[in-house]
């Protein structure tokens, strides 16, 4: 096998399969059942990958490696043409939700007591629902205290997800001496465009809307609203 | 992208042309917002509403007036703090007792800060009553910034979008199972224990190689035809060969699973396989 | 916009989509929102699409039109590899197999009943079958009694999948009755469903047991791994 047929073969695999695939998936398709006689090493399929990396420079697509594998990808600029091929927008997520994603995902294994004792407030069980449901957080296994408490942790699917390749790849945690980037706004407008159910004042929402009340607020609010 | 379209609601966009107003009240815009942050009760709800909790609605506070964390006027923040709470039971919100809890907790912090600081006490964080507040709001905040960061990373759906070619005509294949030759091993050690086999005399075992070439030998010959004896050898694998192929000739020839054939002394040998050699029933019949 | 944009966007459309995508459906993502001045004409987009199919002969997919549109679709060529993405493992094999399998290797050539005398117990044809099918064992000839019953051997492909250069490299009766009696098989399934990442953070040692961690199932995974 050259590498030309080679790099077809893997670039096929991964448009074909509706998940990433890892280096040693790739290598199994090669083995047994004597197609050909020498199956790639794990150095050929690597460069093989790689290869097809660079070759995507020109393209609409790229190959990326997130948690569990390479998958290829649009390229996020043309993200604004790709979009409309669905009317639906992408879910935005609560505050609540992702606060608590993040804390499951800096913080793991975490109990949902101490999600609370940080965040001051009750967490809903929808969220954690929510986020089981997604796939994104799991039952790691119990803390051996009264009551044996869940512990959670963010799974393979949070990292796919958000294109990360491993926890480590997260923002760095801020450590925090003075409040002079909070962005405050998010109390703002985060409301009207709140999917979760557990803030629920749609009747509300027609009513009132509120603006970024400092400049520098509303540049963050340019940021955020970018991103969607 | 349009920010602006974002935000407001199409049918109380106001003029594009317009200042875009801080907020829309029923339809009605404000340029301004109120100093003592006056908003009607509606939209104070919602305002409300979207705090995460008191930790949020300090954080909110201390950086409205910008304030330094890590030096909190409690009494201030207090004051509004309490306004705040006023104004949610004013409304008849539900107010949640977190909100009370830290309420009392402000309280308390307060008074303890009016109290005269005990002579040999020196200044310091562990003396600061605010302490324990301030390191909440520090952790609360590096987390409320955190959930920002994750909110921003590419998202699938929203910024990724996966990619998928049609996959070509196949049949789902079924794979043969794997088995280790630490398995088979185990399963003939079984089977050798139960038939107790390796104290019997008729495994007196022969080396696998002399198997193997009677296998071998036995794909070569056939009833048909001759083989030269002679044939079967291979000079190149050297004394030992030549009598692991004797062996085995030997073993086929005592299984009766071949015959020598030699016309006259000194004339070739062949070999090949007996047909219908008259034998008696054997085991084997007994069995099937 | 130039051509080369015009392509990528196109593209990764229909990369993007579940379904085909018409001229119309492509024409559509350019319209609206302003983000480029002028959309392009259908012209415009069918080079593209001859482009873009041109593009594909050296690739592993390519783009065909069908009724209600343009798809990427795998190469039928590769269809050997890919389908492997799909395959389905099959049920291991059982006891008497493996029994059978063992007697044939080691006291080859045999014949069915000889087996079925050393077992104590009947040799179902399926067993035989299966074997012969999965090219490990042959019929090497006849023994010349009543009945001429088959004379079975096993093959090179039998040495191949077990890695051995000849039958004299399985060992001796004297060395299996001394193997220890650890089924090697548990051991990998053991491995495949422990369910932890390798990201378990080993800060929190008072958290208790999320998973087995004794130094046993540690050695006998390594040990599993060796063996596969």
């Amino acid at each position: 096998m050259n590498s030309q047929q080679l790099k077809n073969i893997i670039e096929a695999a991964l448009l074909a399969a509706d998940h990433p695939l890892s280096v040693d998936q790739l290598a199994a398709l090669f083995i047994a059942q004597s197609i050909e006689d020498e199956p790639p090493t794990r150095d050929e399929l690597r460069q093989a990958l790689a290869a097809l990396q660079q070759e995507c420079e020109s393209r609409g697509i790229e190959l990326k490696e997130v948690s569990s594998g390479y998958r290829f990808q649009v390229k996020q600029a043309l993200a604004p043409w790709i979009s409309r091929l669905w009317e639906e927008r992408a879910p935005r997520y609560s505050r609540a939700l992702l606060e608590t994603l993040a804390l499951i995902a800096y913080r793991q294994p975490i109990t949902r007591a101490e999600i609370e004792d940080i965040r001051g407030v009750a967490v809903s069980s929808n969220i954690i629902k929510t986020l089981q449901e997604r796939e994104w957080v799991r039952v790691l296994g119990h803390r051996e205290v009264p009551g044996r408490p869940a512990l959670y942790g963010t799974t393979r699917e949070f990292l796919d997800f958000f294109s990360l390749k491993a926890l480590g790849d997260l923002p760095t945690l801020a450590e925090i001496s003075s409040l002079d980037d909070i962005p405050t706004q998010m109390h703002l407008n985060q409301s009207e465009i709140n999917p979760m159910p557990d803030n629920n004042n749609s009747g509300n929402t027609n009513i009132v809307q509120l603006y970024p009340v400092t400049n520098d607020t509303g540049a963050d609010t340019n940021e955020a609203s970018a991103h969607g | 992208m349009n920010s602006t379209a974002n935000v407001v609601n199409e049918e109380s966009a106001p003029p594009q042309d317009a200042i875009p107003p801080f907020a829309l009240v029923r339809g009605e815009a404000f340029n301004t917002l109120p100093r003592d942050l006056y908003i009607p009760p509606d939209a104070l709800e919602v305002f409300l509403e979207t705090f995460e909790g008191p930790l949020d609605l300090l954080l909110y506070l201390i950086k409205r007036q910008n304030l330094e964390i890590l030096d909190i006027p409690v009494a201030e923040i207090t004051r509004q703090y309490m306004l705040y709470i006023d104004l949610m039971k004013g409304l008849q919100l539900e107010l949640v007792a977190e909100y009370l809890v830290m309420a009392a907790m402000l309280a308390e912090i307060k008074s303890r800060m009016l109290l005269p600081r005990p002579p040999g006490v020196a200044e310091g964080e562990e003396g600061d009553p605010r302490a324990e507040l301030i390191r909440r709001l520090q952790e609360y905040e590096r987390y409320k910034r955190a959930a920002t960061d994750v909110e921003a990373l590419p998202q699938l759906g929203r910024d990724i979008f996966t990619v998928s070619a049609e996959r070509p005509d196949t049949q789902v294949m079924r794979l043969a199972p794997q088995v280790s030759l630490h398995e088979v091993l185990l399963a003939l050690k079984d089977v050798l224990t139960r038939a107790e086999m390796f104290s019997h005399h008729h495994v007196q075992r022969e080396a696998l190689s002399v198997r193997e070439r009677m296998s071998n030998i036995l794909g070569v010959v056939n009833a048909d035809n001759f083989t030269e004896f002679t044939t079967l050898f291979t000079v190149e694998e050297g004394r030992q060969g030549v009598v692991v192929t004797l062996l085995a000739v030997l073993e086929l020839i005592k299984e009766s699973l071949l015959e020598l054939i030699q016309a006259d002394a000194f004339a070739p040998i062949y070999v090949k396989v007996p047909r219908q050699s008259i034998q008696g029933v054997s085991d084997e019949f007994a069995t099937t």
